[in-house]
């Protein structure tokens, strides 16, 4: 099959899904001219013209409460915020506004907008432009969160999430932009809220995403190689509602987990995982929930800090060993 | 141009509507009959009635937390709005938005949204809309004169002014902001002069002179339709009670709210009806009966109707996605 | 000793400190003339002058940054945000900026400023005036959240919050304004980080704050008394960073957790306890901890769907029941 | 009034210092000893020595991300601002910011935000100290044309305008925001204009022009100094290189480039030094020598200072609260 990278399966899907429905629309800053500062939206502008393709001004406000507007009029737009850290700038929107539509106005609208953003560390870019952002999220109803870990999930699920009838945040981890993977050339969606065996085993169970799904598939390698011990890897796809169906089934069959996740640990998703393993397969488990995270401090410039403080493979061996030591 | 016998026999009787309809609101939330906070519009019904004038089948509206009137604007039966603010399943949101969420959208009304100045941002993507789908369709967006300092309200104007987007913005200057004067708020006193920033031409006229904002609503709706993009209509006005109801207002001087309420907007019109005679006292008081009627009809309906149950709790969350219950 | 209530305690706390330390400066909507939308800065004005007590437009990014900025320069600025529901309008300030400062510019600066809010549930308020936001802040290093539950602690939590030299999120649950209890008349710092046993007891323990505390402890009284059960209850004051050790011995007598808050429960700051309680005391533990929240659902206006969605004494002692039974 | 002698000289100084500074850091991105994004201001020392030459003592700036000259201007050691930059112990930030964070707050720097607008709000607060503390302190918010299209410009602006802040706002219009006209993202060309909604003068400047750039900082910042309130300065030129160093900026016209580098600003003024006989080429040179010894001095320093330790990572988190690492 053909290989693409990352980038490319999105800027595929962004094609495919805008020449199959007409309703779908593209804003943010810079992503027409020059087709995103990734290049996630090139040749749109081009392809289908200035009414869908739109370059904003810099204001994240009104890009997502543009989208939300245009949503509520049947239209389903893509918006891009450059990097995940501005989200901020536009958080009302979607928590007051995309998140609560549906709900405060009884059902007489829907908000289907999908906000793309680049997430996550690795760029030696500190503070402003590393953060991983699902957890500022998880707390709001009616929010669903999408992060892909290849170029083939990337084309499904961003599809999948423009086809979704609710608003979606979707995550692209700017240091998978350039990772490359067999993408098939039609349309496909995948399912959002599944998530996926990468790695079947059966002394422990490791949960992770985007970019720490390769960390952790490294680490069950290693581990598999060196000391004989059977990871089970499932890559989340969906952050928010997570699939609980597939971690508990995994949980029942090892008793052991290792939860990965590149945000600071206090709060980030991996404690609300934690928490439902503990409530549903508490009998199961023969050793606490261990949780890989970076450390509780923000992301610094200086290459040693950032790599210091992000997640590492070594981090999720450290991790398997202790629940299976316990 | 003068309006009409018939449009300003229309505006009375409008304008009569909505403040028997806020009186009786207050009334009732004083006994106790309607939960959360009622911000009242006595004394802005002609800045209501009168912009709302030029509002057409297809356009769009987003009313702000003093904008009772505004919904009934849009053709919603009066019955459904006040059902809404009693909290009522037979409301226009099924009990769930309240005063400051009703929302009608197949008439238009896409509901305020409490957090000041959000609206201001969904008025570009339902204006975009219609735009990318060619429609002749303008966005209405109220807002007061405190929203004004909000973010948004700079990105909306923008984006309008470069976009050219079809929205009218209403302006309703009431001169305060719970109990922070517009002008120590803000730098000029006619807000409307703000659009200078945004090449976005304002209007600013005497919001309890019923014609007079017709006539500027008028030409900013024009405006817009022809494609010409966005006005600020400004309209000079005061609210008659403090800022929700139960609010004593001791931050105003009572001689200022005396002077105002001799400028009673409906006072106003209804002595330019008996000098123009275009009507006589009888015919006044035959529409005085009739909105009464509709009134305790719609009270009646109100009072009458069940609540919402738990089961409307769990629905309308997501879109396909179920939510579980207790 | 002397009777105040929570307001009256914030209150006094304001004004004493203000006395006390010239660099204590109060801005905010409606703070100054009107004394603040809940009254908590009433008197300020007339005692410290224009200067230090400042009415600001609507704009909550500015207050927060020039909170931010005031910090910066040596003073010790309380900012009010009228709903935390609005917080989201400068999430980026303390997020990006507050959360950050002393950390991105290696310890050059601090940001001591306090942001009091009005959170939580049980106002009839609906979707924009009902949230509880801490789990919104709980993956930012950097900051900290103090939540009090009773005029004593309000007090005493707020004079240490402005003598903290971090940035805090103050969380006053505005259900709670009017209750009753001794405070002392002389200034009081309690210390932040710090948590209270309200109530000791063997079989449960019971964690909560704020409104749901009182909760707690009228569950946990009903449970003694009528089933011999006996809980210890725990008022966290600080939920972030909470109080690890206090919980924990806590624990490792009991073994039965029940875990209460306000929030939804998807990501709230249960999700973060019960992850730390299963990490540090997997081996005390007799049964899974429990968490009782909201649901997952955005607060509705209609009274009936705001007590089904929130929590109460019903749920806690439930929640206690399945602890015991497991 | 011309400036004399020893001013031009001591701007010549300063600009050829900037370029080549910015010269030298590209190299070295090039080279790879440069980790993260690298905004350069190659084009635009004129702006950042004209405006800087008024700011005195106890002053603030917060500069924006293009502004490595700006952090020179406040007297920091060339060696500082570079091994910042460079990520190395022996940097401003002890190398934890970088290119987009450094900051010197003894010397008034008070860093930037890598937010676009962040640091408007921020500039509230710092000028509100200074009327707290009643000093003449003056803020210096650099900020560049894209993003004037932050709520935070219009919260700032109308902050500054209702209370007269001692704000001079440094607009760098250089024609584009990475690949966005100006033309694009705002309706009016000349856009120290906007100040017409919050009566805040403003005045249009070439930017290349040291002499006028000074003339119009001047006039601000007397106007700020003399508790007068804010004005708009806007300096249009132009940035020679892409929006960060790498980006090829296919977004713009060759020819704009060219036309743009003829008028080269440290051209402009050494044609202006031997036009009026100041100096003669032998003097010039001297100049550029003595710059050159400091860039290689600081160059050196840079590239030999040790890095930071991971230890590094877990200090100023917060302010007496210990953060615990691996
Ligand atoms: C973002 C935000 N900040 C603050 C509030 C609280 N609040 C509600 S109405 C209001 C005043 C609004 O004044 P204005 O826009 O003049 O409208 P008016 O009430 O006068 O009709 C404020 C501060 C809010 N709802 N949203
Ligand atoms: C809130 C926010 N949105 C977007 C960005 C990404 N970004 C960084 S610089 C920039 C363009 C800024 O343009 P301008 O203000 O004109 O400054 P210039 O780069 O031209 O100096 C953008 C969009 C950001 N850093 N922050
Ligand atoms: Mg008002
Ligand atoms: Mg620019």
């Amino acid at each position: 099959m053909r290989t693409l990278n990352f980038k490319e399966a999105l800027n595929e899907a962004l094609h495919q899904e805008m020449t199959s429905d007409s309703r779908v629309i593209v804003l943010g800053e810079d992503v027409a001219r020059m087709g995103g500062d990734f290049g996630v939206t090139m040749g749109l502008l081009d392809k289908f013209g200035r009414d869908r393709v739109r370059d904003t001004p810099l204001s994240e406000a009104a890009i997502i409460g543009a989208a939300n507007g245009a949503a509520f009029c049947g239209l389903r737009p893509v918006a891009e915020i450059m990097f995940a850290d501005f989200i901020t700038e536009c958080y009302d929107q979607l928590v007051n506004n995309s998140a609560k539509a549906r709900y405060m106005f009884n059902g007489q609208v829907m908000a289907p907008i999908v906000v793309r953003t680049s997430s996550g560390a690795g760029f030696r870019a500190a503070y402003h432009h590393s953060q991983n952002i699902e957890a500022w999220f998880l707390n709001i109803p009616g929010l669903t969160i999408v992060a892909p870990s290849t170029p083939h999930d990337a084309k499904g699920l961003l599809i999948g999430a423009i086809r979704d009838d609710n608003p979606v945040i979707f995550l692209e981890h700017k240091m998978l932009y350039g990772t490359t993977g067999e993408v098939p050339e039609e349309p496909y969606a995948l399912p959002i809220g599944v998530a996926e065996v990468k790695r079947p085993g059966t002394d422990v169970t490791i949960v992770a995403s985007m970019k720490q799904l390769h960390y952790a598939l490294a680490a069950a390698e290693r581990l598999a190689s060196e000391e004989e011990i059977s990871c089970e890897v499932i890559d989340l796809r969906t952050l928010k509602p997570f699939d609980k169906a597939t971690i508990l089934s995994s949980v029942k069959k090892t008793g052991r987990v290792v939860l990965v996740n590149e945000a600071p640990k206090t709060g980030s998703i991996n404690a609300e995982i934690a928490a439902v393993i503990m409530e549903e397969a508490f009998r199961d488990l023969s050793a606490p929930v261990e949780r890989v995270n970076s450390l509780d401090v923000p992301v610094g410039f200086a290459p040693v800090l950032e790599d210091y403080v992000i997640p590492g493979p070594a981090d999720i061996t450290m991790a398997v060993r202790k629940v299976i030591d316990y | 141009m003068a309006a009409d016998k018939q449009t300003l026999l229309d505006y009375y009787r409008k304008m009569v509507l909505i403040r028997r309809f806020e009186e009786t609101m207050e009334e009732h939330a004083k006994k106790g009959y309607i939960p959360g906070f009622l911000h009242l519009g006595i004394g802005q019904e002609a800045a209501q009635v009168g912009t709302m004038a030029t509002f057409a089948p297809g356009d769009y509206v987003l009313p702000d937390h003093r904008s009772h009137g505004v919904c009934l604007m849009v053709g919603t039966p009066t019955r459904e709005v006040m059902a809404e603010i009693f909290g009522k399943k037979t409301g226009t949101n099924g009990g769930r938005g309240g005063s400051m969420h009703v929302a009608d959208f197949k008439r238009g009304n896409v509901g305020n949204n409490a957090i000041q100045g959000s609206t201001m941002a969904t008025a570009c993507g339902l204006a975009l809309a219609a735009q990318v789908k060619k429609t002749k369709a303008v966005t209405f967006n109220f807002i007061g004169d405190g929203t004004v300092g909000r973010g948004e309200f700079h990105e909306s104007l923008n984006l309008a002014g470069i976009w050219k987007l079809p929205i009218v913005y209403v302006l309703v200057n009431n001169g305060y902001a719970i109990s922070t004067r517009a002008t120590d708020a803000h730098p000029l006193a006619d807000l409307a002069k703000m659009g200078c920033a945004y090449n976005v031409p304002g209007i600013t006229v005497d919001g309890n002179d019923v014609e007079a904002v017709h006539a500027a609503a008028k030409e900013a709706t024009d405006r817009a339709r022809r494609g010409e993009g966005a006005t600020i209509i400004e309209l000079k006005t005061y609210r008659w009670q403090g800022h929700f109801s139960g609010d004593p207002a001791s931050y105003r001087p009572e001689e200022e709210v005396k002077t105002w309420k001799e400028k009673c907007p409906i006072r106003r019109l209804r002595d330019t009806l008996l000098q123009r005679k275009l009507a006589d006292m009888a015919a006044l008081k035959a529409i005085e009966n009739d909105v009464e009627r509709e009134i305790q009809d719609a009270l009646k309906f109100s009072i009458d109707s069940p609540a919402p149950t738990i089961e409307d709790a769990l629905t309308f969350v997501y879109v396909g996605r179920e939510v579980t219950g207790k």
